[in-house]
C-alpha cells in the first residue's frame, strides 16, 4: 500500500526537458544535443531510482492531484511497468540521432516519446492511456519522417491517417465503455467488468480498443504501415518503433486484456490475430527481396507471436508474452541496424562475410537466437510460449503449431540470407565497410543477447514474478482504489 | 562377458562422478583451443592425440559400465524454468559415443596428414569436427528430454556448419539440410511440449508415464512427432533427399565423420524415446485402424523402404561420394529394422551394424578422398585402372565394399545376418525379402564403384599417379582391418554392444567370440573365415603349383576382335554400367518425393506473394474498417450467444 | 424520435459519411477531411453519452447549490479530443504540403504507386549508405 | 578340431569328381540330343589337364591372380559347409544364410579378376552376369525364406533330418510344392543354363567374362563350374528333395536335378537381359511368392 | 470499372458498420447512463478546486495530467510540423500586400482579438472557455497581420520562447505542488469564494500558461505553413 509521489518524473522530467529543448537549441547550437542526452540520463536514473524502489516495496500507486481514486487519475507502477519503462529509456539513449544533425526537431520528439511511452505504460486510466498514446503516435508519425526523404513524408502520411483512424475508432470504443460503466479508471472497471461489460456492448468496446492499438502493436490487418515505414525512415528511428514503442502498445492491451475484458470473446480475437499475424508476417517476409522488408515483415510476425502469448489466460502467458517481447526488443533494432548498412537486394551482398566477418558472424547469432535455438535466450522465451501454449485449450495448440512452422520459414529466409553472405565470389560493389561508430548499438545488443544467454535463470525467476504479479487483478485494483491517497 | 582386458584395477578408485565431466570437458577445451590456434599444422596432430585420449577415457567408463554400473553421472546440472537439465552417460549413450570418437580420431588423423596440408582452411574444419564432437556428446549424455533437445539441436547446427566448408553447392545442400532439420526439430519441441503438458515434467520417467497416461490419439501424435523430427537426421524415407547431396559435398574428412557418425545420432534418438523409454510393446499395441499393422509395424516397413529404395538409387549414380552417401542412407535402414524386431538378437545386430557400418564407411569415404586427393575427380565415367598406381588405397577400397555388402570375410556380414536371423525367427519374410534384395543391390553397386575406379584401362593422363601419402593411406587401412578383425572375431564387437543392450532393458544376448550359437542356426565366424583363408590357401597352391609360370602382359595386350589398342582410343567400359537392368528399372526413378518437395516449396512462394500482395493495396484504411465489421459481428454473435 | 436516437445518428452517420471520404476517396485532402469527420462524430458520439434528460450545463451560477446536471466528465474529455484531433491535423496538412512538393500529385494510389517504384528503383541501385535525400 | 580334417579333404574332392560327372553329363545329353555320340568319360578332366599344361600362361596382374585363388576358395569353403550323408562338415558352425553368402565371394572373386583384366568385353559380361544374379537370386532367396519359415531352422542339418522323418511325403517338394518349383526355376537361371547365359555364351560378345582366360586360368574356371553344379544340386536337393540319406539314392537326386535343367537348357534360345530380369522376376517370383503366403497361411 | 466496384464495396460495408453500431448503441441506455464518476464530481468540484466551471475543474484539477498530455500534443504536432516543413524552401515570390480591406481591418481588428482571447482565458475557471479557446483566439489575433502582409515575416523566435516557458510553467506548477502536497498537479493557494476572478487556487494560472503556450503555437504553426504554402 505504498504510494509514491515520484512515479511521475518518468513522464514529466522528458517533458519538460521537451518543452525547454528548442529554447536551449536556439540559444547554443551544441547545447541542445548535450541537453537531451542529459535529460534521458535524467529520466533514466529517476525510472531506475523508481524501479527499485518497486522492486524493494510491491506496486506503488500515486493519485494525480491528490484526487481518491475513481474521480482523478491513477499512476500505477508495478514490476512489468517499470521493466519496459527502463526499456525504453535505455532504448532512446541507445538510438539517439547520431550529432550530425544541428536542428532540434528529432531531440524533442524523442524526449516527447519517452515521456509519452512512460505515460502509457504507467497510467492506470483509460482516457489517460488514449492520450498519452495520442503523444507517441504523434511522435512517432514526426519521427517517421524526419528522414526527411520524399519516401518518408508519403509513408508517414498515409501511416498518420491510418492511425488516426485507428485513434478515433479507440475513442469510441472509450465512449462504448463509459457509456457502460460510467467510469474510466481501471480498477474501478475491473471491478465493474464482470457484470456490465459482457454483452455486446463490452466486447465492441474491446474489439474497437483492439483495432485502436493494434495499430501501433502491429496487429495483423492494421500493420500495412510497417513496411513502408521502416524502409523509408532512418534506422534508429525503426529500431526504436519496431523494438520498443510497439511492445509498449501490445503491453496496453494486455492491461486491457487483464483488467477490463477478461472474457473469452477477447482472448479469442487476440489470438486469431495473432495467428494471422504470424501468418502474414512469415510468408511475406520469405518473399521479400532486400533485407529491410524482410525484417520489416519478420517484425510483424514476431508480434504476432507476442499477440498470442499475451492471449494466453493466465500468468503463464504473461510470462512468455514478456520474454519474447524483451528478447524481441534486443534481437529486432540490431538487425536493422544490420540491414541499414546493407541496404538492396540480399543477392548483392555476396560475399559481404569477407570485407566484414565481425557482421555476418552477428547476423547469424542473432538469426540462430530469433529462431529459438537452445542454449540462446530467443529459445527459452520460445520454451515459455510453448508450455503456456500446451497447457491450455486446444485452440493454443494449432497456434503453437503455427509459430513453430513459422520458425521454420523464418530459418529458411534468415539463412538464406546468411548464405549470401559466406556463399559466392564478391561480385556486387563490395558490402560497405562499416563504420565502427555506426553499428555499436546493434554490437552492444549483441553482447546483451550474449550475457542474457547466462543468465537464463535469474531473468526467468524474475519475469515469471512479473507475470505473476501483473496477473493478479483484486490485489492491483485494492492498490490502485485504496493505496492511492 | 569379459570384456577386452579383464583385470579389475584402478577404475573403481576414480571417482565415476568425473568421468563424463573429463570427457566434455577435454572436448570443449579442444573445440575452443582449435579455434583459437587452429592455424598451425600441430592443430590437426593435437586434435588426434586428443581423441585418442577420450578414447581411452571412453574405454575406461566402458569397463564401469561393464562391470553393472547403470550410468555415469556428470556434475553439470541446471535449474532453469523451473525444469532442471542433467546430463549422464548410460550405456546407450557410450556405445555411440565410442563410435563419434573413433570416428573423429580417424578423421582427424586423415585431416592432419598431406590432404589437410592442401585445404584452405584445415584449421576451421578441425575445430568444427571438434565442435561436433562435443555437440554430439552432449547429446548422447543428455539427461533428460530438455538436454537431449538441446544437444539435438546443437549437433544438427554443428553438422551444418561443417557441411558449410565446402564452399559453392555445399553451401546450397547444407541450406537444404537445415531447414529439414529445423523442421524437424520443431517437432521434436512439440512433442517434448506434448509430454510436460500431460506429466508437467520433462524427465526420461516422465515420458514413460505420459505414455501412459495419454490418450491414443495424444500417444499416436506423440510417436509420430517423435518418429518424423529424430527420421529426419536419420534420413528415413520421406525426408532423406538432404542426405545425399549435404553429406557428399563436405570436404573429404569431415564428410567421412559425418557418414560414418552424424547420421547416427537420428538413430541414437530413435532408439532412446521411441525402443528405451517408449517399449516396443507399448508401440505394438497402437494398432493402425482397418489394417493389421501397428506403429512398431508401421516404423518397419518406413525402414524397409528406406533399406531398398536409397540402394538402387546408388545404383544409379555417377559420383563416388554421391553412391557412398545414398548407401548411408540404406544402411541406416538396416540398423532400424534389427532394433525394431524386438527380440535380443535383432536389436544386438542392429547395433553392431551401426558398429561396423562406422568402421567401413569411414575406411570407403576416406579411400574415395584419396582417389579425389591424387586423381582429381570422383566421377566414375572420368577415373579407371588405378589399381596399378594405387594398390593400398585399391585394399581399403576392397575390403570397405566387401563390409558394405555384407560378404562374410568382414564384419558387415555378420551384422546383417544377425538382423536376417532375427527376422526369420521373428517371422517377417517379406521384410526378410527386401532386405536380401538391398544386399543384392549393394553388390551391384559397389562392384561398379570399384570397377569404375580402380579395374579396367588406366588412362593417359592417370598414368603418372602416385600412392596416397602415408598418412592417409595407414588410418584407412587400420579401419579396414578393425572392419576385418571385428568380422573374423565378432565377440569383440559384441560386447560392446552389449553394453549398450544392457542399457535398453531386454534379455541380452547369450554370444562367444566367433559369433552366435542358437537353436535354430548358429553362426561361428572364427570358422567361416578360417575355412574361407584356408581354402583360399588351397586355391593358391593348385595357382602356383600346377601349371607353368605366369607372366604379366600390358594392359593394351589384350583380345580386341584384332584390332590393335592404342592409348588415344578410350577402351574402358564404366559409363552406363548396368545397361540391363536401367532398362528395366529406369523408369521406376519418376522422382516422385522431389517434386513433392518442390510442390511445397512452390505452396509456400505463392502464399508468400499473396501475403505481400495483401499489404501493397493503397487502401490500408479499408482493411480497418473491414475487420471492425467482421469483428462486431463475430462480437455480436458470441454476445447473442451467451 | 428521441433525443437520444437523432443525437446517436447525427454521431454515427458523421462518422460513416468520414469513414465513406476515408477509404474511398483518392485525393488526400478529402481524406483528411474525412479524418476530421471521423473525429467530430466520435466526439458528438462521446458528448452525446454524457447527456441526461432536462439537465443544466456544468457551470455553477454565482455560488447556488449544484441542480440536476449534465455529466461533466465526458465534456472534458471532448475538448482534449478535439485539440488532439486539431494536433494531429496540422501535422496530416504539414506532410501534404510536403508529399504536393515531392511527388507533385495528391491522389493517394499514385503516391503509392510513386513510392513503389522509387523503393524498386533505389532498392538494387543504392546497395550503399542510404541513397535518401537527406535535407 | 581332428574330426574335421577328414571333412576338409574328402567333401572338395567328392565335389569335383561328382562334378566332373555332371559336366560329362550334361555334354553327353547334349550330344544325345543332337544325334551325336558325345564326348568319351575323362573328357572333362582332358580338358582340364590340357589347360594346365599350356606354356604359355598370361596373366594380367596380381588381382588376376588373386581372384583365381578366391574362385577356387570360395567353392571350396562353400562345400565344407554342404552337408552330405556321411560327412556334416561344417554345417553346424555355420547355416543356410551363410552359405548363401559364401557362394557369392567366388562370383565376387571371378568379376574382380574379369575386370583387372582391362577388357570392356568381359566388364560388359560381368556387369550382365551380375544383373543376371540380381535377377535370378530374388526368386531363390524367397524359395529359401519360405522353407526355412517352414521348417523353422536355417540349420542344413536339421533341415534334412526334418525331411527325411516322414520319407518322401515330408520332402519340401511334397509339402511345399510352388516355392519347389519357383525354386527350381531360380536354380536353373543360378546355373548359367540355355536361356540365361547370355554373360557367358560364346556367341554374344566373345564369351564375356572368360574372354582374357586362357591355361590355367580357363582350367580353374572349368573346375569353377563342377563345383558349381554340384553346389546348386546339392542345395537344391537339401531344401525340396530331402538332402542325402544315402549315397546313391542322393547322387540320383542331385544328378535328376542338374538333369532337368541340362535338358531343358537344349531347347531354348538366349534371353537378353532385360528380359531375362523381367522373366525371373515374373514367374519364379509369382510362384515363389504363392508358395510363401501358402506358408505362412498354416 | 475497378473504381465503382471498390466504392460499392466501401458503401456495403458502411452500411453494415452502421448497423451494427445503432444495434450496439442501443443496448446501452440513452440519457440515463450510469453517471457513477460524474455524480460524484459535481457534487465535490466546488469544495475541491472552488472552480465555478466544473469542466474547468475536471480538466485541471482531477484530469490534469490529461490536460498536460493535451498540450504536449500541439507541442509535438507543431514541432513535427515544424521540422517537416522546415525543410520546404523559405523564398518564394513576396506577394504584395493582400488587399486593402483585409490591411487596413488587420490592423483594427488586432487589440479586439488580443482582449476578447485575453478575457476568455483569465474566466476560464468562471464561464466556459479557457486556455484552448482563448489561445486559439490569441493565435487569431497575432496571424491576421501576417495574414494581412505576407512580407513581413512572422517572429518565430519569440514565439518558440513564449511556448518553452509556458509549457515549462505548467509542469513546473505540477512539481510545486507536488513537494507541497507529494502529489503531482494538486491545486494549492486556497480555493478563494466561488465566482470571484482570483478563486480556485493554481487551476488559472494552468489555464494562463496553456493560452499563452497555444496561442503562440498556433501563431508559430500556421505562420509556418503559409510560409511554406507561399514557398511551394
Amino acid at each position: 500500500m505504498n504510494t509514491v509521489p515520484q512515479i511521475i518524473f518518468p513522464v514529466a522530467i522528458p517533458l519538460i526537458a521537451a518543452f525547454l529543448l528548442p529554447i536551449a537549441g536556439r540559444c547554443h547550437a551544441g547545447f541542445g544535443r548535450i541537453f537531451g542526452r542529459a535529460a534521458v540520463l535524467v529520466t533514466f536514473l529517476a525510472s531506475a531510482l523508481l524501479a527499485w524502489q518497486v522492486a524493494g516495496a510491491g506496486p506503488a500507486s500515486s493519485a494525480m492531484g491528490g484526487f481518491k481514486a475513481p474521480l482523478g487519475i491513477v499512476f500505477y507502477a508495478d514490476n512489468l511497468a517499470m521493466a519496459f519503462v527502463l526499456l525504453l529509456n535505455i532504448g532512446v539513449w541507445l538510438f539517439w540521432p547520431s550529432g550530425d544533425e544541428d536542428r532540434s526537431g528529432p531531440y524533442t520528439l524523442l524526449l516527447t516519446l519517452l515521456g509519452g511511452g512512460a505515460g502509457l505504460v504507467l497510467s492506470g486510466d483509460l482516457f489517460n492511456i488514449f492520450v498519452f498514446y495520442e503523444i507517441v503516435a504523434v511522435a512517432s508519425y514526426g519521427l517517421a519522417a524526419s528522414g526527411g526523404s520524399a519516401a518518408g513524408f508519403g509513408a508517414s502520411l498515409r501511416y498518420l491517417l491510418l492511425s488516426a483512424l485507428g485513434s478515433s475508432l479507440a475513442l469510441m470504443g472509450i465512449a462504448l465503455v463509459y457509456a457502460a460503466a460510467g467510469t474510466l479508471n481501471l480498477a474501478d472497471l475491473a471491478l465493474l467488468a464482470p457484470d456490465v461489460l459482457r454483452g455486446p456492448p463490452g466486447a465492441a468496446a474491446f474489439l474497437l480498443l483492439l483495432i485502436g492499438f493494434g495499430v501501433k502493436a502491429e496487429l495483423f490487418p492494421v500493420n500495412s504501415w510497417v513496411p513502408e515505414i521502416y524502409a523509408s525512415a532512418p534506422v534508429r528511428v525503426t529500431s526504436l518503433l519496431a523494438g520498443i514503442v510497439s511492445k509498449l502498445a501490445l503491453i496496453v492491451i494486455l492491461r486491457f486484456l487483464v483488467l477490463v475484458f477478461p472474457m473469452p470473446s477477447a482472448y479469442g480475437l487476440l489470438l486469431t490475430l495473432g495467428i494471422l499475424g504470424v501468418l502474414a508476417g512469415e510468408l511475406a517476409a520469405y518473399r521479400a527481396r532486400d533485407l529491410n522488408s524482410t525484417f520489416a515483415w519478420s517484425s510483424i510476425a514476431q508480434l504476432g507471436v507476442i499477440a498470442i502469448a499475451f492471449s494466453i489466460p493466465g500468468p503463464a502467458g504473461i510470462a512468455a508474452g514478456i520474454a519474447l517481447a524483451l528478447h524481441h526488443a534486443v534481437v529486432k533494432p540490431a538487425f536493422f541496424f544490420i540491414a541499414d548498412k546493407w541496404r538492396g537486394d540480399v543477392k548483392l551482398l555476396s560475399g559481404g562475410a569477407r570485407t566484414s566477418p565481425l557482421v555476418a558472424a552477428l547476423f547469424v547469432l542473432l538469426s540462430l537466437s530469433i529462431i529459438g535455438i537452445p542454449p540462446l535466450p530467443g529459445f527459452w522465451a520460445k520454451y515459455l510460449l510453448l508450455d503456456a501454449a500446451f497447457s491450455s485449450s486446444p485452440a493454443y495448440w494449432l497456434a503453437a503449431a503455427v509459430v513453430l512452422a513459422g520458425a521454420v520459414v523464418e530459418g529458411a529466409y534468415l539463412f538464406r540470407a546468411a548464405g549470401f553472405f559466406y556463399g559466392g565470389p564478391q561480385k556486387g560493389r563490395g558490402a560497405a565497410l562499416f563504420m565502427p561508430g555506426e553499428l555499436v548499438p546493434a554490437f552492444v545488443l549483441g553482447a546483451v543477447l550474449l550475457v542474457a544467454m547466462f543468465a537464463i535463470a535469474p531473468l526467468g525467476a524474475y519475469i515469471t514474478s512479473m507475470a505473476v504479479q501483473a496477473a493478479d487483478v483484486p490485489a492491483i485494483a485494492a492498490q490502485i482504489l485504496l493505496g492511492g491517497n | 562377458m569379459s570384456l577386452l582386458l579383464r583385470r579389475r584395477f584402478f577404475w573403481e578408485e576414480i571417482d565415476l562422478m568425473s568421468l563424463l565431466d573429463i570427457l566434455l570437458l577435454v572436448a570443449a577445451l579442444l573445440a575452443s583451443g582449435l579455434f583459437v590456434l587452429g592455424r598451425g599444422s600441430f592443430a590437426g596432430w593435437l586434435a588426434t592425440v586428443v581423441y585418442g585420449l577420450m578414447l581411452a577415457v571412453l574405454a575406461i567408463a566402458g569397463l564401469a559400465l561393464d562391470s553393472g554400473v547403470a550410468f555415469i553421472p556428470s556434475a553439470m546440472s541446471f535449474e532453469i524454468l523451473g525444469r532442471n537439465l542433467g546430463w549422464r552417460l548410460d550405456g546407450l549413450g557410450w556405445f555411440f559415443a565410442l563410435l563419434t570418437v573413433g570416428a573423429a580420431f580417424f578423421a582427424s588423423w586423415y585431416g592432419s596428414g598431406e590432404w589437410g596440408r592442401k585445404q584452405k582452411r584445415m584449421g576451421l574444419q578441425h575445430a568444427l569436427l571438434a565442435l561436433n564432437v562435443l555437440a554430439m556428446l552432449l547429446l548422447l549424455s543428455s539427461g533428460d528430454l530438455l538436454s537431449l533437445f538441446i544437444g539435438w539441436e546443437l549437433v544438427s547446427w554443428a553438422a551444418f556448419a561443417i557441411m558449410t566448408q565446402g564452399g559453392g553447392p555445399a553451401v546450397a545442400a547444407a541450406y537444404r539440410y537445415m531447414i529439414y532439420a529445423l523442421a524437424g526439430a520443431m517437432a521434436v519441441f512439440a512433442a517434448i511440449m506434448l509430454v510436460q503438458n500431460v506429466t508437467g515434467g520433462l524427465g526420461f520417467a516422465d515420458l514413460q508415464t505420459a505414455i501412459s497416461a495419454m490418450s491414443t490419439a495424444q500417444v499416436w501424435v506423440l510417436f509420430i512427432l517423435f518418429a518424423a523430427g529424430f527420421g529426419v537426421k536419420m534420413a528415413l524415407m520421406p525426408f532423406h533427399l538432404w542426405q545425399a547431396p549435404a553429406y557428399s559435398e563436405t570436404p573429404g574428412a569431415s564428410s567421412a565423420f559425418l557418414n560414418a557418425v552424424s547420421a547416427r545420432m537420428g538413430l541414437f534418438a530413435l532408439i532412446l524415446v521411441l525402443v528405451k523409454l517408449t517399449g516396443l510393446e507399448a508401440l505394438g499395441s497402437l494398432a493402425i485402424p482397418f489394417t493389421f499393422m501397428s506403429a512398431k509395424s508401421a516404423l518397419m516397413w518406413v525402414a524397409a523402404i528406406t533399406m531398398v529404395v536409397p540402394t538402387f538409387i546408388a545404383l544409379m549414380q555417377t559420383d563416388a561420394r554421391m553412391l557412398l552417401t545414398w548407401h548411408g542412407i540404406g544402411q541406416g535402414g538396416y540398423m532400424l529394422l534389427g532394433v525394431l524386431v524386438g527380440t535380443s538378437l535383432g536389436t544386438a545386430g542392429g547395433l553392431m551394424h551401426v558398429f561396423n557400418y562406422a568402421t567401413y564407411q569411414a575406411a570407403l569415404f576416406l579411400a574415395v578422398t584419396a582417389v579425389i586427393h591424387r586423381a582429381g575427380t570422383s566421377d566414375l565415367d572420368e577415373l579407371g585402372g588405378l589399381i596399378t598406381r594405387m594398390p593400398w588405397t585399391y585394399v581399403t577400397l576392397l575390403m570397405g565394399i566387401i563390409g558394405l555388402a555384407g560378404l562374410p570375410p568382414m564384419n558387415g556380414f555378420v551384422s546383417k545376418w544377425m538382423i536376417y536371423k532375427s527376422l526369420l525367427d521373428g517371422g517377417q519374410p517379406l521384410l526378410l525379402i527386401m532386405a536380401f534384395a538391398a544386399t543384392l543391390g549393394t553388390i551391384l553397386s559397389v562392384y561398379k564403384l570399384i570397377h569404375n575406379i580402380f579395374l579396367g584401362q588406366l588412362r593417359r593422363e592417370h598414368q603418372h599417379l602416385k600412392e596416397a601419402p602415408v598418412s592417409m593411406v595407414l588410418p584407412m587401412l587400420i579401419l579396414a582391418g578393425i572392419g576385418f578383425v571385428t568380422g573374423f572375431m565378432p565377440g569383440l564387437a559384441l560386447n560392446i554392444t552389449d553394453i549398450a543392450q544392457r542399457a535398453i532393458g531386454g534379455d541380452m544376448l547369450p554370444h562367444h567370440l566367433g559369433g552366435v550359437t542358437l537353436a535354430t542356426g548358429s553362426l561361428n565366424m572364427l570358422w567361416v573365415v578360417g575355412v574361407l583363408i584356408g581354402a583360399i590357401g588351397a586355391g593358391a597352391l593348385i595357382f602356383y603349383l600346377l601349371g607353368n609360370r605366369r607372366y604379366e602382359v600390358h594392359q593394351f595386350d589384350n583380345y580386341a576382335g584384332g584390332h590393335f589398342l592404342s592409348a588415344d582410343i578410350r577402351y574402358h567400359f564404366s559409363h552406363e554400367f548396368y545397361p540391363g537392368l536401367a532398362r528395366v528399372i529406369g523408369p521406376w526413378y519418376r522422382g516422385s518425393i522431389v517434386r513433392a518437395e518442390q510442390g511445397i516449396g512452390i505452396l509456400v512462394n505463392v502464399a508468400g506473394d499473396l501475403w505481400q500482395a495483401v499489404f501493397r493495396v493503397a487502401y490500408t484504411p479499408l482493411y480497418m474498417l473491414l475487420v471492425v465489421v467482421l469483428g462486431l459481428v463475430f462480437t455480436g454473435s458470441w454476445g447473442i450467444v451467451p | 424520435m428521441s433525443t437520444g436516437a437523432v443525437l446517436y445518428a447525427g454521431a454515427i452517420g458523421l462518422f460513416l459519411i468520414g469513414c465513406y471520404a476515408m477509404v474511398a476517396e483518392r485525393h488526400l485532402i478529402r481524406n483528411i477531411l474525412g479524418l476530421v469527420l471521423v473525429e467530430s462524430g466520435v466526439n458528438l458520439l462521446l458528448v452525446a453519452v454524457g447527456f441526461r434528460e432536462n439537465a443544466a450545463a456544468p457551470i455553477l451560477k454565482a455560488g447556488q447549490s449544484a441542480g440536476m446536471m449534465v455529466d461533466p466528465l465526458p465534456q472534458a474529455l471532448v475538448l482534449t479530443a478535439i485539440v488532439i484531433g486539431f494536433g494531429v491535423l496540422a501535422l496530416a496538412l504539414a506532410l501534404v504540403v510536403r508529399v504536393h512538393q515531392a511527388y507533385g500529385t495528391l491522389d493517394t494510389r499514385e503516391v503509392a504507386r510513386l513510392m513503389r517504384v522509387e523503393r524498386e528503383a533505389s532498392g538494387p541501385g543504392a546497395a550503399g549508405p542510404r541513397a535518401g535525400a537527406k535535407s | 578340431m581332428m574330426s574335421y580334417v577328414a571333412d576338409f579333404i574328402f567333401m572338395p574332392l567328392i565335389a569335383f569328381v561328382t562334378g566332373l560327372g555332371l559336366v560329362l553329363m550334361a555334354r553327353r545329353v547334349r550330344a544325345k540330343i543332337e544325334r551325336r555320340v558325345g564326348p568319351p568319360v575323362l573328357q572333362p578332366i582332358y580338358d582340364i589337364v590340357k589347360l594346365y599344361a599350356k606354356k604359355t600362361q598370361i596373366s594380367h596382374g596380381i588381382m588376376h591372380d588373386l581372384s583365381i585363388m578366391m574362385l577356387l576358395g570360395g567353392f571350396i569353403t562353400a562345400e565344407i559347409f554342404l552337408p552330405v550323408p556321411g560327412f556334416d562338415g561344417l554345417a553346424g558352425e555355420g547355416d543356410l544364410i551363410t552359405l548363401i553368402y559364401i557362394m557369392m565371394v567366388p562370383m565376387l572373386g571371378l568379376a574382380l579378376g574379369v575386370g583387372s583384366c582391362a577388357n570392356p568385353n568381359g566388364s560388359i559380361g560381368i556387369s550382365r552376369a551380375l544383373t543376371a544374379m540380381l535377377a535370378y537370386d530374388i526368386p531363390f532367396i524367397i524359395a529359401v525364406t519360405g522353407a526355412c519359415m517352414a521348417y523353422g531352422t536355417t540349420n542344413l542339418i536339421e533341415i534334412v533330418q526334418i525331411q527325411q522323418a516322414g520319407g518322401p511325403a515330408s520332402w519340401g517338394a511334397a509339402t511345399m510344392p510352388l516355392l519347389a518349383f519357383g525354386g527350381l526355376l531360380a536354380v536353373h537361371g543360378m546355373m548359367g543354363k540355355e536361356p540365361f547365359e547370355i554373360y557367358i555364351a560364346p556367341a554374344e560378345i566373345a564369351t564375356g567374362p572368360m574372354v582374357e582366360m586362357s591355361g590355367k586360368y580357363m582350367g580353374a574356371l572349368f573346375i569353377m563350374q563342377c563345383f558349381q553344379l554340384y553346389t546348386i544340386g546339392v542345395i537344391y536337393t537339401t531344401l525340396f528333395l530331402g538332402g542325402g540319406e544315402n549315397w546313391p539314392f542322393f547322387l540320383a537326386k542331385v544328378f535328376a536335378v542338374v538333369f532337368i535343367s541340362v535338358a531343358v537348357t537344349n531347347v531354348y534360345g538366349r534371353f537378353k537381359t532385360d528380359t531375362m530380369i523381367r522373366w525371373m522376376w515374373k514367374w519364379p517370383t509369382g510362384i515363389a511368392l504363392a508358395g510363401l503366403a501358402l506358408v505362412m497361411a498354416n | 470499372m475497378k473504381g465503382y466496384g471498390h466504392t460499392a464495396a466501401t458503401l456495403l460495408f458502411l452500411t453494415g458498420l452502421g448497423i451494427l453500431l445503432i444495434a450496439i448503441l442501443q443496448a446501452l441506455p440513452f440519457g440515463l447512463a450510469p453517471m457513477q464518476v460524474g455524480q460524484a464530481i459535481v457534487a465535490a468540484a466546488p469544495g475541491d478546486t472552488g472552480a465555478d466551471n466544473i469542466v474547468t475543474a475536471i480538466l485541471l484539477g482531477y484530469r490534469g495530467l490529461d490536460t498536460l498530455g493535451e498540450v504536449t500534443i500541439l507541442f509535438v504536432a507543431a514541432a513535427a510540423a515544424g521540422m517537416v516543413l522546415g525543410g520546404a524552401s523559405r523564398g518564394g515570390a513576396q506577394a504584395e500586400n493582400a488587399g486593402f480591406i483585409l490591411h487596413s481591418a488587420a490592423y483594427l481588428l488586432f487589440p479586439f482579438l488580443l482582449v476578447l482571447g485575453a478575457y476568455i482565458v483569465l474566466h476560464g475557471h468562471l464561464t466556459p472557455g479557457g486556455g484552448f479557446q482563448g489561445g486559439a483566439i490569441l493565435a487569431a489575433a497575432f496571424f491576421v497581420p501576417v495574414l494581412a502582409s505576407p512580407a513581413s515575416p512572422f517572429n518565430h523566435r519569440t514565439a518558440m520562447l513564449v511556448e518553452g516557458f509556458a509549457g515549462a510553467a505548467f509542469i513546473m506548477i505540477g512539481l510545486v505542488s507536488l513537494v507541497g502536497s507529494d502529489a503531482f498537479l494538486t491545486p494549492f493557494f486556497g480555493k478563494g469564494e466561488a465566482g470571484a476572478l482570483f478563486s480556485a487556487g493554481s487551476l488559472p494560472l494552468l489555464y494562463l500558461a496553456i493560452g499563452l503556450k497555444v496561442g503562440s503555437e498556433l501563431a508559430g504553426l500556421m505562420a509556418r505553413v503559409s510560409g511554406a504554402e507561399a514557398g511551394a
